[in-house]
């Protein structure tokens, strides 16, 4: 048994809110004060160090294809490269590179070293499901998984255009989640990036599919309902419509109506929160957004803050991706139309804070941070790499906790933005509390992962220990402690070890007529069979990683 | 007033007062010398004084081949506005109408500084699209088709803090004697750099006063004190002797150019003497109060008696 | 003895002469051989300045004083063609090699002069900014080209005394290239602007040029079908140019304003020309 | 049983095979081509060798370890194997700073380079099958991959109904007549050229002007016909194959190729489809890509991952051919040989260790030539040999402290 003296803990579960506690780990789990009687082989003095649950980024892309590509077509972002080096205990530290669009060992290694315990890659194509799984497995220490892509895969469609039963649906959903080892289901751009494929280059929420006639509303609605239905922890997990484009405020407040109730994530809402007044035609609409979430207990949110610098933007959404090609940075991009199943685009973006529309953008990621009121509901993420890479989450975390700093950049950043957001008006800032919710208890909730995200007993002893500094950026870049499954594996920022993170997924019940279809449908259309998009738990194991591990179908209380 | 006495001229101990002004030095090449000197004569026609013509311009040398950007025969231009502004609008109709039309010519900067006015920026619209950017030498040069072949122009030239209105007045005894003083003057003060003279011939016989009396709305009006045939009906400056007056005008681009060339000019009028009929040396200026800058003629005096 | 111009630094007063050890690893990465990183530093000093991670200069350069050179310059006694990347990002000074330069010759160059007497490898001034480059022998491929992660070269000059191998001025957008021995095919291909000079060069030229201007005594054989002929002109712009090759005291033959242009790439929005000087 | 495997043989990674096992080897029942009949059977057993002399695979990889640890300028080459076995080779290649390269590393490179300097706009083979209206065939004939045209452009029933697909061939694949489907469009010339036939048929595209009247003996109002064609598809795929076309400068090919689609679907959709992947090269570029931030080649230097700079004269190669029997090290220099039992590429190695064929006798995944399908691998006929994962990490196990930057 492993006793932490001195911790002052932030757990939101359990309602603690750093008073100093000593904490107790054994075989890898939170347990209870076993008493003065109990054996314990080793203590750490934490010295009064604020402490919390690992760290847990509920979008992030770090495995899937579309980061591959983001890769190659940014060679400079891997001109900086790491040495590969012996760690203390002898296991190995690989070698890497990249800053944005960070190799997989390392980018598993700087998560750790900033006190994050669990990333999950938020789109990953079924076709590409082995591909992500692997490079998960390549991205060490965190735990994993991955929500799977649908939405605009041509026998959805069909089977929607022709009115299927929402059991049928529901059926291809439950298949699609448990053979390609997925813990949750995201629609990006619902039907755009099929409408693409047909030469259509916008779809708002109520307009036809050019092929299918069934409109994106229609798409969520289903899909929404057969998440829901299947009993899937986590909401659908929903990019919606007219990604970037100014004005497209409307479309998601349309989208939050159009769940009718049915819980509903919607993810880097930054990206869908633009009005489309002022002398520049592109404004702020946050307040709108926020004041919906705020309405609509039925909604979640991730932000996919801004943050000024070099980076790639990756997304599934060809359609919107293909517009936005003529801002590439440097000047290379790649759509790709994916086996009538989905796309992805590629554009390598540079946000410059003397830049209005980026500025702004910044501004409106804060003012969502801000506005919502509910940190239950709201999770804080860059949408890595595509707002920023996730190494900027101790600066965010300062912007949202200092006031002052937070105004100190705004008088930095373009001068206009000051005048055409609210963001100096905005008094709040986040307590350490609430920091625990919106980036690790908060994303544990919604995802179903019962067992981590806080500190209770039987909780997976992933925890990380900040030595206490008013200079909240500096205080969560460096941990003085990080433990993973009950393992010391970070001290003073310093890597220690690189085991291996668990990957989550689901495996809900299925109809086992929707198996033929399917087949069917692969067999006699596609170019790959639907059997060899499953990915089986040995092959994970083969490869390097671990056999995943299931996670009930059933939604948190 | 104190005098000073050179070679029988007698020399006013007074001060031109001279005024900031904004200029900028152009060469202009050719394929020959005289179609540069006529694309010159265009570009500086029509720019004797800022008062009527926008500016005042004229040309400062003749270049070598072998000092021109491109080894070919050229000339450089000086162009002198009130402002900033001012200069950059006669600069770009200047250099539109009378250089870009004329054969053979090419137009760059001649001059270095941090304030930037467009030379070629806005004329390479009139390639339509065909026109096309070349850095050379660390200069962006614009080629813009016509139908001789291409129009070579910088992007854009300097505009320097510069100073106008630095002047002379021969008082002699005959208009030949004056003539004669003035165009010895004129060569003499032309033979620098950094100066022009931008009335014709280097000369002017208008010389003007402040306002007027007798027309309010006048701006300025005959300088009637140095007027001879004025002197039973004002009160004149002119001794009887003196049977003509003419002045000489300069602008330059700095105190220094400003004082060489009046310092050849007067060296050249002081050379004519007495005996060529040259009477007195004055300058004009408005007591002091409007002009920033003021060049003593005591400071320019020739040393002795040539 | 008093040294000229070295008071002001006391004991380091020279610049120095690094010569490359034979039992040097084979490829080397150069990028840190810098005058300015290594300016006033005593020869036993940089030798002990690391060349990469865990190496020290001294384990593959003997390092001497040149006491007749100022501190900002540096000479490199380099042989073969072994050392990559020299004068990488150099932002000013002086950089001599006697030898030959191996790839990526001035990547990034930002300022300066770099002088080589030997030859150099390919991608020579890959993404250069600004800066001067000479090479008195011959150049490899992709002069001024864009080697990866880097565009085609973006400002200063370029010069070779010799001849330059495949493709040069590739996706150059700014600048000046010079090869007085001429260039090998698929010169000036997917050029964006800029100015190639070289008496000839070989097929293909011009492939897929943007802008920028390809000027050449002798048309190239197999020219793009891309290329159109615009007949003989005058062009004041040469005479210029050549003013300035010749203040850069670059032997070529005297450029003429007289030249025949060929306007393409027509299939790159034809932009682009290809100047054959004296028609 | 072993019903519809993936053939590993090419990047087309057809999974649709019937393999039985016969007297221990592999044999194709269903649905292979001529090359996947003739590389499933592999022997089950061969002997690892130590300069001829036969030794077990584990001694052969120390022995392979010690000779690493000696030389200056490793490198490992070959690549062909599965991600695993890609994976394990980063992993060795980072502890002796070699070089990796694959054997299709030209091809990769050329890819690499012109999606790095533009636009580039593709497509999957399941998308080419369903929604082409028009191919153009770019300098290929997909040789390369035998079934490409059974399986990506026959199959005229599609999701969308009936469809009569326009096929154009340029290059020095319309030097021959086809096999395959009749084809409206062919301009025949050296595939040297076919950077500027495209650029050709951009200029004509943008209603440019062109002098010439003909070009290597076609005349102009073809490009235009064609122009026509290309510009009335309503999903249009060009498909070309780099490694038909000639490094360095096949890049130049391409980029134009990737510039025409781009301006061809300002209007209508076209997108590319670059053939290749073959022995294991679009897996190898993936994993290199997730693991050292690039694909082949590229070198380590203290452990770090860089680009390689230039194809510098390696004193030790560790080559790796899983599938084809006859993929050949670098002459002259030594080779530690990991491959199939049947290799006979080449004169006997310094080292030779036989390997377990992934898909045929161990399972294993490769990902498809168009990049984003990732596919598993069976193992119809199991073999007693170790993966070129396993020999790999051997050879590592064998170098533990010896690298100069293990320590550090």
């Amino acid at each position: 048994m492993l006793r932490l003296d001195r911790a002052r803990v932030y757990d939101p579960v359990q309602g603690w809110r750093g008073q100093s506690r000593s904490l107790f780990i054994e075989n890898g789990r939170m347990v209870a004060d076993p008493g003065p009687q109990a054996t314990v082989e080793r203590v750490i003095d934490l010295e009064d160090a604020v402490v919390m649950a690992g760290g847990i980024d509920i979008h992030s892309h770090i495995g899937s294809g579309k980061v591959n590509l983001a890769r190659t077509l940014m060679p400079h972002d891997h001109a900086r490269t790491e040495r590969a080096a012996a760690l203390e205990n002898g296991a190995w530290r690989h070698g890497g590179s990249g800053q944005a669009t960070p190799t997989s060992w390392i980018a598993g290694y700087r998560y750790a070293e900033m006190g994050y315990t669990a990333a999950f890659e938020p789109a990953m194509l079924p076709v590409n499901a082995r591909a992500t799984h692997y490079t998960l497995a390549d991205t060490p220490v965190i735990d994993k998984g991955a929500y799977v892509l649908l939405g605009n895969d041509d026998l959805f469609l069909r089977l929607l255009a022709r009115g299927a039963e929402p059991q049928r649906l529901a059926d291809y959903v439950a298949w699609m989640l448990a053979r390609t080892r997925s813990l949750a289901v995201k629609v990006v751009n619902p039907g755009g990036i099929s409408a693409f494929k047909f030469n259509q280059r916008a779809l708002d929420l109520d307009q036809a599919h050019a092929y299918y006639g069934v409109t994106p509303r229609q798409v969520l609605r289903a899909l929404a309902r057969a998440v829901h239905d299947l009993g899937v922890p986590h909401p659908l997990h929903v990019h919606t419509s007219n990604l970037g484009v100014p004005g497209n405020v409307a479309t998601t407040l349309a989208t939050m109506e159009a769940a009718e109730g049915l819980p509903l994530h919607l993810t880097h809402v930054q990206f869908h929160s633009y009005g489309k007044e002022g002398p520049r035609g592109f404004s702020s609409a946050a307040e709108a957004i926020a004041e919906a979430v705020n309405r609509q207990p039925n909604l979640s949110i991730d932000v996919g803050q801004v943050m000024f610098g070099q980076t790639a933007t990756a997304s599934g959404d060809t359609m919107a991706q293909y517009a936005n090609r003529r801002h590439a940075h440097p000047h290379a991009w790649t759509c790709i139309d994916i086996e009538c199943e989905a796309g992805c685009g590629v554009v390598p973006f540079r946000y410059r804070d003397r830049n209005f529309v980026h500025a702004l953008q910044w501004a409106i990621g804060l003012e969502l941070f801000l506005r919502v009121r509910d940190p239950w509901r709201i999770f804080l993420t860059t949408d890595h790499p595509n707002g920023a890479p996730y190494t900027v989450y101790p600066q965010l975390m300062r912007l949202l906790m200092d006031r002052g700093y937070r105004n100190r950049m705004l008088d930095a950043v373009h001068p206009e933005v000051a005048a055409h957001s609210a963001l100096r008006g905005l008094d709040r800032e986040y307590t350490l509390e609430e920091i625990a919710i919106v980036t690790r208890a908060g994303p544990a909730r919604s995802l179903g992962l019962r067992d981590r995200g806080h500190l209770a007993p039987g909780a997976v002893a992933d925890l990380v220990a900040y030595r206490d500094d008013p200079d909240r950026d500096a205080m969560f870049a460096r941990p003085s402690h990080v433990f993973k499954d009950g393992e010391l594996i970070v001290r003073d920022g310093r890597l220690l070890a690189a085991p291996q993170g668990a990957t989550l997924a689901l495996e809900p019940e299925f109809d086992a007529a929707i198996e033929a279809q399917i087949s069917e449908h692969y067999a006699r259309h596609l170019s790959l069979r639907a059997e060899h998009l499953a990915v089986g738990a040995q092959e994970l194991a083969d490869y390097g990683g671990r056999a995943p591990l299931i996670l009930p179908c059933t939604r948190h209380g | 007033m104190a005098e000073y006495v050179r070679n029988g001229v007698r020399i006013d101990d007074t001060f031109a007062e001279a005024f900031g002004m904004r200029a900028t030095r152009l060469l202009v090449t050719a394929d020959h010398p005289r179609w540069a000197h006529a694309a010159a004569a265009s570009a500086c026609g029509f720019a004797t004084s800022v008062i009527g013509c926008g500016c005042e311009a004229g040309v400062e040398a003749e270049l070598d081949p072998a000092a021109t950007p491109d080894g070919r025969p050229g000339v450089a231009l000086l162009l002198f506005a009130v402002s900033r502004e001012a200069l950059a609008e006669q600069v770009e109709r200047r250099v539109g109408q009378c250089l870009l039309t004329c054969p053979t010519t090419a137009v760059y900067a001649g001059i270095e500084g941090e304030d930037r006015i467009p030379l070629g920026r806005r004329l390479r619209y009139f390639g339509d699209g065909h026109q096309r950017s070349k850095v050379v030498d660390g200069r962006r040069l614009w080629r813009i088709p016509v139908m001789e072949g291409e129009f070579l122009i910088e992007d854009d030239t300097a505009a320097v803090r510069a100073i106008g209105g630095g002047n002379l007045l021969i008082l002699a005894r005959t208009r030949e004697s004056a003539l004669l003083a003035a165009e010895s003057a004129v060569a003499a003060a032309r033979a620098g750099r950094g100066a022009i003279l931008p009335f014709p011939g280097g000369v002017v016989r208008s010389g003007s006063k402040v306002g007027a009396r007798r027309y309010p709305k006048l701006g300025a009006s005959t300088n009637d004190a140095f007027c001879p045939s004025l002197r039973g009906s004002t009160d004149s400056a002119l001794e009887p002797q003196v049977g003509c007056v003419l002045e000489l005008v300069f602008d330059a681009l700095t105190e220094a150019d400003m004082q060489g060339a009046m310092r050849a000019a007067l060296a050249a009028i002081c050379a004519r003497g007495g005996a060529g009929g040259v009477l007195r040396v004055s300058a004009g200026n408005y007591g002091g109060k409007l002009g920033k800058y003021h060049f003593h003629l005591r400071d320019i005096l020739p040393e002795q008696d040539p | 003895m008093a040294l000229p111009s070295s008071q002001s630094r006391g004991s380091s007063v020279s610049g120095l002469i690094l010569t490359l050890k034979p039992q040097a690893p084979e490829a080397l990465d150069g990028a840190g051989l810098l005058p300015a990183s290594l300016a006033g530093l005593s020869p036993a000093e940089a030798a002990r300045r690391p060349l990469a991670p865990g190496i020290e200069l001294g384990e593959c350069f003997t390092v001497q004083a040149d006491p007749a050179a100022p501190d900002h310059r540096l000479t490199l006694r380099t042989g073969a063609r072994r050392l990559a990347r020299l004068g990488c990002a150099m932002d000013g000074g002086t950089l001599r090699v006697v030898g030959d330069a191996g790839d990526l010759l001035g990547q990034d160059l930002r300022g300066g002069e770099i002088v080589v007497e030997g030859g150099c490898g390919a991608y020579a001034g890959a993404g250069q900014r600004a800066g001067l480059i000479r090479v008195r022998g011959d150049a490899g491929d992709f002069l001024g080209g864009a080697a990866d992660g880097y565009e085609g070269m973006r400002g200063g000059v370029l010069l070779v005394q010799g001849r330059a191998g495949a493709r040069a001025g590739w996706r150059m957008r700014r600048g000046l290239i010079a090869v007085a021995g001429g260039c090998g095919d698929w010169c000036g291909a997917e050029m964006l602007a800029g100015t190639l000079v070289a008496p000839r060069c070989g097929a293909r030229a011009g492939l897929g040029l943007r802008r920028g201007s390809l000027v050449l005594w002798e048309c190239p054989p197999e020219l793009p079908a891309t290329f159109n002929d615009a007949g003989v002109a005058e062009f004041v712009w040469l005479a210029r140019l050549d003013r300035w090759l010749a203040a850069l005291e670059f032997r070529l033959p005297p450029l003429t304003q007289r030249a025949r242009r060929l306007v393409g790439d027509q299939g790159a929005g034809g932009k682009g020309e290809i100047l054959i000087v004296g028609g | 049983m072993n019903q519809a495997l993936t053939c590993p043989f090419c990047g087309l990674l057809c999974d649709d095979l019937g393999v039985e096992s016969r007297a221990g080897r592999a044999e194709v029942t269903a649905a292979g081509c001529a090359q996947a009949r003739a590389l499933f059977p592999v022997p089950p057993q061969a002997q690892a060798r130590i300069d001829g002399q036969a030794a077990d695979w584990r001694a052969a990889a120390k022995a392979a370890a010690e000779r690493l640890a000696a030389a200056r300028r490793p490198s490992i080459a070959g690549l062909g194997c599965d991600l695993a076995g890609v994976r394990a080779a980063l992993m060795l290649a980072e502890r002796c700073d070699a070089r990796v390269e694959h054997r299709h590393g030209a091809a990769l490179a050329q890819e690499l380079r012109a999606t790095r300097r533009g636009g580039s706009l593709r497509t999957t083979l399941s998308e080419l099958r369903n929604r082409a209206d028009c191919v153009l065939f770019a300098g290929t004939r997909a040789a390369a991959h035998p079934r490409f045209f059974e399986r990506c452009i026959e199959p005229r029933e599609g999701l969308f109904g009936a469809r009569q697909r326009r096929l154009i061939l340029i290059g020095e694949a319309a030097q021959t007549a086809p096999e395959s489907a009749a084809l409206e469009h062919a301009l025949a010339f050296p595939n040297a050229h076919l950077a500027e036939a495209v650029q050709l048929l951009r200029a004509r595209l943008a209603g440019r002007r062109l002098d010439a009247r003909h070009w290597h003996g076609i005349p102009i109002e073809r490009f235009d016909a064609l122009a026509a064609v290309l510009r009335a598809a309503h999903y249009g795929v060009a498909v070309w194959d780099a490694a038909e076309l000639k490094p360095p400068h096949a890049e130049l090919a391409l980029r134009a190729l990737y510039d025409l689609v781009a301006e061809l679907n300002r209007d209508t959709r076209w997108a590319a489809l670059p053939l290749g992947g073959n022995d294991g090269a679009a897996g190898a570029a993936a994993v290199c890509t997730w693991l050292a931030g690039r694909p082949p080649p590229l070198r380590y230097v203290h452990g770090a991952p860089q680009d390689a700079l230039n194809a510098d004269a390696t004193d030790l190669v560790i080559w790796i051919s899983a599938f084809d029997p006859q993929a050949a090290p670098p002459p002259d220099v030594p080779a530690v040989v990991l491959a199939r039992a049947d290799w006979r590429g080449g004169a006997a190695p310094a080292i030779f260790i036989p390997v377990a064929v992934p898909g045929v006798q161990r399972p294993g995944a490769l990902v498809r030539l168009d990049e984003v399908p990732c596919l598993p691998l069976a193992a119809p006929a199991p073999a007693d040999l170790p993966g070129v994962a396993d020999v790999l990490d051997a050879v590592r196990a064998g170098l533990a402290g010896r690298s100069a930057h293990a320590a550090a």
